[in-house]
């Protein structure tokens, strides 16, 4: 797509904070999420889930369940498409998605889906789902990545692998990246220091509050309807049909308000079985996952085992770098181990590099994406080295890092040579800024980390439509998961001259728009607002064709400005500017109503970086960690909504700080997960986080009118390292595995053994 | 299994209800009175999302029974703005970006309004530690705490 | 059929084992569909994974599926594998 | 489930009794409908206390003890100023469980009957010297709190039988109690170890000492030996150090998803210490 020149400022609205417009509904719990509708006549539906961690399923009795008062209907596998088959590769991504959604032959983790039933009350659900006896012959499991690889590892499915696996592995190793550049061998031979390790971390749920929650009907017309809550209804849509057999237009899916998906809601879980519930009951059917089963068995992202090599000058140059990454992502082949691999050393300028990523199947939940998928892990590896060589050659850690910092025209690590972006603003902010330069306290320890993401455009599709009285509806089809209908009001009140409060932003269902991608990738802003500039545009197109020929000049005559059509000349005429409202007043009468779209897939999603101080203490007696100063530093590229970029950054942030302290998957022996809760799966509460500081930094992208960046994603890539470099000079001892939980920071601390 | 029916008091109105002895406050809230602003993110006491007030007590309730609530006064999120105006911390949640999805949100704001009844003039650390019980997985608590302290302030100067 | 310009396109390393060890790869094209298809005719090992979804950086700019963008002998052109996000 | 709400003792006795299979009693309910709704336990019959006359009731008798209604809740307790005043730690214990939320329904009788060996209230009720009237169909006899719990999940009450009361003693002149306990968060998690202090001196000198230990063996434990390092002591270093060891030493953990045996075992040494401090200091007052 041709870019136009970019506008970076005087705007009117864009930099503003307004309120959004889902505000008042949010606060006074009239927001509709996923379990918050109902139909005359539903079911309710719940899910039997496996109990074993590897298993094959030798019978289902359900007759029993069936029998019971209440009971409309019970579901297996055998109720969805056969059409589906299994392949190697993302060509039997539908298979395995179905698969996850409904167990065949197999259990393949705890919290499986192996049946389903629908009864007139949750309480009746409830109680046929325990009636329904599964009988199990459990097979031998794995729930470690390292584990997994190893030659006496049960195999979880054969024929998984794909062809660029290199020959002799485990059958569990399932995909592989390599690609890097330059002569290794001769930039660590130029090195004064070498350092290599270890790296290991563990799984984490994206813990968003709202359990998925979904309410279908489908009728035996093949058409339906769904509610849930979801970054990407058209992607529900899309795989329903599938696993259903259904014509994907018969199905409209709506996206309710979503309480939280961080990646965890672009995956499809109960949204195929409430249909084929429906479908068999005749009835719609509500399925509202409890928090144990989300746990179990929703994405979690990808537990990783990483190895570090990275060489050192004295000066700070790094000479070599490279690093192996094994990523476990459950029982289906999918761990972003290609994006670990390309994010580890993306913030530097290597003259050789090389970094190689095994995706590995384990006897766990298929991971989902989780915010910036893969590269969260990667960072904490790579920063932690870079601390390491920092500290032994005496050497400032943010100066090291400008000294070998990715720039435009520099060859990134996975490649290409850089576009414009903004590392240098975000390293020379984190400098300047006070948190830098404060002195530490006892005990305490400072720790800096870069972060790097790619960020997404995607399928878009948004329509503009303009009211008689001059106010806009404009519907897009990205699931509003931090304030984006906000921004895009923004943008196009900016783009039409008229006051954000006059542009009501809705997000359309699956029948009113053509596709949408999934709100992932930090896309939203950036491809979602680049769609409505360019729907506002189209309108004012027609806008100024109206007036034109009201005029009865030539359309090229006429200008938009300040919400008004002008003449663009003195040769144009003398026209008194025409504001908008007086061209849709008429506008029935005129040629029709006037209505802006854009459809299309825009490819310029520039890329972020950002950089993260952060000061812990560490009680040496109990290995306990607090959190005394975070900073946030980040490119956004452009901040249309100020206040809701630092809401990313401070999220992200705290989400790491989670991950990084507390939150991990545990598996007992058994193979079954332990801590399937809040109690024990330990997001941090408001009392364990202080203040989060967010500085933006604006390096415009060139590819959004504006500049966007996206900047959901970034902010959480530099808090594993950040932390895990604070906590390691607060403790005196470095952590190399994560989370670094107290018990973890004793051991290391050699406090017992 | 047989119902139970329950009077009792929700925002002001009485309410009854029949409901299973096994059902919950937020069950009942939900799922018989169609009032879907208490969320349910745990049902185990763990997230907050479905506090609501019992006799003036601040409490989870999906950890209460509904057969638990005859004769009390319960008040939800939908109870804390009056027919004319916001309360000041739904204002100032709106105002200062205090919710991204905000399915926290209710049960945030049923949690501050009872911290502030009892401590008009809360320190952060006592706002951060009242507050632990609501998790929130968007904000970093950051702007939820200003947002609390801020309201705080106002609701001082304005008395 | 008109003659289309002679692009270079890299590899990610990984590929070298469909291609008998080459990391760039000389192929007509004008947009990255051809580009893609030129690829795939050149080493047919390449397919499934072109197939199954891949992006491609021109000039650094990351195209992360389309296909109609122009590329030309002066565009510095990555192979990329398929980008997307949380 | 079958939902009762005797407004007697008798008559909760009375209905325990006779019931069939799983019983539970109902107070704050922060146990028994996390168990409910985890499908761990559905209980057959459900016995509501809280309507029975004096449960919700905190009085201070005569002779300066105290009696707590079964069914007082953690922010009840904390509320009362007199109680915080004269047992801190039993109020601090009581209040670290959970959230406020949870503050406003949870109860020390249910803390205690729950029967988890990380109950945070239980350790300070048993270093304070609680005792319990239990009441069954023979009547009421009153029990030493470290006598009712039997091991993780089961409590020493017989069929029938159920805590009607909770009785603390009086303070007396130069006391003071304390309860720490180890989470990896600041609030919202079970103890990974949790270590209650109550002593009393004379001058700078610890007359009398009780210290207990949660979380570390399957029931709560009463340490003697360490109880021992700190009589006689002015809570000097040698006197601190011999109380960890004895902490450490009556530590009998396993290692699970909140914490490995030998952290444990370590920290239960350092709590001590630390709760021992700030016992020593508030009974100096």
């Amino acid at each position: 797509m041709a870019l136009d020149s970019l506008k970076t400022d005087g705007f009117k609205q864009i930099g503003t904070r307004p309120n959004r417009p889902d505000g008042l509904d949010k606060v006074t719990g009239r927001a509709l999420y996923g379990a918050d509708v109902t139909a005359p006549g539903m079911l309710w539906g719940v899910i039997v889930r496996s109990p074993h961690a590897h298993a094959k399923i030798v019978k289902i009795d359900t007759s029993k369940a069936e029998a019971m008062d209440g009971v409309k209907a019970v579901v297996t596998r055998a109720d969805f498409s056969d059409a589906i088959q299994p392949a190697a590769g993302p060509r039997g991504e539908m298979w395995n998605v179905l698969e996850n959604v409904m167990a065949g032959d197999k259990a393949l983790y705890d919290g499986h889906a192996v049946a389903a039933v629908a009864a007139t009350s949750q309480l009746a659900a409830r109680d046929a789902a325990k009636a329904i006896v599964v009988e199990y012959e459990v097979l031998p499991h794995v729930t470690d990545v390292d584990k997994a690889m190893a030659a006496d590892a049960p195999v979880i499915r054969e024929g998984a692998t794909e062809k660029s696996v290199p020959e002799g592995m485990h059958p569990n190793v399932v995909r592989y990246h390599e690609s890097g550049h330059g002569d290794l061998e001769a930039g660590f031979a130029e090195a004064d220091l070498v350092i290599e390790d270890t790296f290991k971390t563990e799984a984490t749920h994206q813990g968003y509050i709202e359990p998925h929650a979904c309410l279908g009907t489908l009728g035996g017309d093949g058409k339906g309807e769904l509610w849930c809550c979801t970054q990407g209804h058209w992607n529900v849509q899309k795989v329903c049909a599938a696993l259903l057999g259904l014509e994907t237009s018969q199905l409209r899916v709506t996206a309710s308000e979503i309480g939280g998906g961080f990646g965890g809601k672009t995956a499809v879980f109960i949204e195929p079985v409430a249909l084929a519930l429906s479908r068999k009951a005749n009835k719609p059917v509500k399925i509202v996952m409890n928090r144990a089963d989300v746990f179990r068995a929703t994405g979690p992202t990808a537990s990783t085992s990483m190895d570090i090599k990275i060489g050192m000058k004295k000066d700070g140059t790094i000479t070599a770098a490279s690093g192996l990454f094994r990523c476990q992502g459950g029982a289906f082949p999918g761990a972003p181990m290609e994006f670990t691999a390309m994010c580890a050393f993306a913030p530097y300028n290597l003259q050789a590099v090389k970094q190689t990523g095994f995706d590995v199947m384990t006897n766990r939940p298929k991971q989902a994406a989780y915010r910036a998928p893969g590269s969260p892990m990667a960072a904490f590896a790579v920063e932690s080295v870079i601390d390491q060589l920092c500290n032994q050659l005496g050497l400032d850690p943010i100066d090291t890092r400008l000294k070998n910092a990715s720039r435009e025209g520099t060859q990134a690590s996975f490649g290409p040579k850089w576009d414009r972006i903004g590392l240098v603003e975000t390293l020379e902010a984190a400098k300047a800024h006070p948190h830098y330069s404060e002195p530490l306290k006892e005990g305490q320890g400072r720790g800096v980390s870069c972060g790097f993401w790619f960020n997404h455009g995607g399928e878009t599709a948004v329509s503009l439509a303009l009211s008689e009285d001059g106010t806009v509806q404009l519907a897009v089809g990205t699931p509003d998961i931090g304030g984006s209908r906000a921004s895009m009001a923004m943008m196009a009140a900016e783009e039409l001259g008229i006051p954000y409060e006059n542009v009501r932003c809705t997000i359309a269902d699956t029948a009113t728009l053509g596709y949408n991608e999934i709100s992932h990738g930090s896309r939203v802003t950036y491809a979602s607002g680049l769609a409505t500039i360019k729907a506002a545009r189209d309108a004012v197109k027609k806008l100024c064709a109206r007036a034109a020929a009201k005029w009865g000049i030539e359309e090229d005559a006429v200008k938009w400005e300040d919400g008004c059509a002008v003449p663009s000349g003195p040769n144009a005429g003398d026209h008194e500017p025409l504001p908008l409202a007086k061209i849709t007043a008429k506008m029935g009468a005129t040629g029709g109503p006037i209505v802006g779209h854009f459809e299309a897939t825009p490819e310029g999603a520039g890329v972020s970086f950002a950089t993260h101080i952060v000061d812990a203490e560490v009680d040496k007696e109990t290995g306990k960690t607090t959190i005394s100063r975070y900073t946030v530093v980040q490119d956004a590229g452009k901040a249309i909504h100020p206040t809701y970029v630092e809401g990313q950054f401070q999220g992200g942030a705290a989400q790491g700080i989670g991950w990084a302290l507390n939150e991990e998957y545990i598996y007992g022996e058994d193979g079954r997960l332990q801590n399937a809760g809040f109690l024990d799966y330990r997001i941090p509460v408001a009392s364990d986080l202080p203040m989060i500081d967010a500085v933006i930094v604006e390096v415009p992208n060139p590819g959004h009118p504006y500049g966007v960046r996206g900047v959901g994603e970034t902010s959480i890539c530099p808090p594993l390292a950040a932390i895990a470099n604070a906590v390691s000079a607060a403790a005196g001892v470095r952590l190399k595995q994560l989370p670094m939980s107290p018990p973890r920071i004793l051991a290391a601390l050699g406090t017992h053994d | 299994m047989s119902k139970v029916h329950v009077t009792t008091h929700i925002n002001g109105d009485e309410v009854d209800f029949l409901c299973d002895p096994r059902e919950t406050v937020l069950d009942v809230l939900r799922d018989r009175l169609g009032m879907t602003g208490a969320k349910e993110g745990c049902g185990t006491g763990d997230c907050g999302a479905c506090s609501v007030t019992v006799d003036g007590r601040l409490v989870c309730s999906c950890l209460m029974l509904g057969v638990e609530a005859a004769g009390k006064e319960i008040t939800t999120v939908e109870g804390i703005a009056t027919e004319a105006e916001l309360h000041p911390l739904q204002q100032k949640f709106i105002e200062y970006a205090a919710l991204q999805c905000g399915i926290c949100t209710p049960g945030i704001l049923v949690a501050a309004k009872n911290l502030l009844e009892r401590n008009p003039d809360p320190t952060e650390s006592e706002v951060r530690y009242w507050l632990a019980g609501n998790l929130c997985r968007c904000t970093g608590y950051d702007k939820i705490i200003r947002a609390v302290m801020d309201t705080a302030a106002d609701m001082r100067e304005a008395s | 059929m008109s003659l289309k310009p002679v692009v270079k396109i890299h590899l990610w390393s990984g590929l070298r084992a469909f291609t008998g060890g080459e990391d760039v790869v000389e192929v007509e094209a004008a947009t990255i569909g051809e580009l893609l298809n030129g690829l795939v005719a050149r080493h047919p090992g390449l397919e499934d994974i072109v197939e199954s979804g891949v992006s491609v950086a021109i000039d650094g700019k990351v195209i992360a599926s389309g296909l109609s963008e122009a590329v030309a002998p002066e565009n510095e052109i990555w192979l990329m594998q398929r980008l997307k996000g949380g | 489930m079958q939902y009762h709400s005797p407004t007697s003792f008798s008559d909760a006795v009375s209905i325990a009794a006779e019931a069939q299979g799983t019983t539970r009693f109902l107070a704050g309910g922060t146990d028994v409908l996390v168990q409910l709704r985890s499908d761990l336990v559905e209980p057959d019959t459900l016995i509501d206390i809280k309507h029975i006359d004096g449960t919700h009731d905190i009085v201070q008798n005569a002779d300066g003890s105290w009696t707590l209604g079964v069914a007082v809740t953690g922010a009840e307790m904390s509320e009362h100023a007199e109680l915080c005043a004269q047992w801190p730690g039993l109020v601090e214990a009581m209040d670290l469980i959970g959230s406020t939320q949870v503050q406003g329904r949870a109860t020390l009788t249910g803390n205690l009957c729950n029967g988890s060996p990380a109950a945070d209230s239980v350790p300070a009720m048993f270093a304070a010297g609680v005792t319990v009237s239990v009441t069954g169909p023979d009547g009421t006899r009153q029990v030493p709190v470290d006598q009712i719990p039997a091991g993780p999940g089961k409590t020493n009450l017989a069929k029938g039988e159920l805590i009607s009361a909770v009785h603390v003693p009086a303070r007396g002149t130069g006391g003071g109690d304390a309860y720490l306990r180890f989470i990896p968060r600041t609030e919202m998690d079970i103890a990974v170890v949790g270590c209650g202090v109550n002593l009393r001196v004379e001058g700078d000198t610890i007359t009398e000492a009780c210290v207990s230990l949660g979380a570390v063996a399957p029931t709560v434990l009463l340490v003697e030996d360490a109880a021992k390092a700190l009589i006689g002591s002015t809570l000097d270093d040698a006197a601190l150090d011999k109380l960890a060891a004895a902490a450490a030493a009556a530590c009998n953990p396993i290692s699970d998803k909140r914490g490995t045996i030998e952290f444990r075992t370590h920290v239960a040494g350092v709590l001590a210490k630390r709760a021992a401090k700030i016992a020593y200091d508030r009974a100096k007052g």
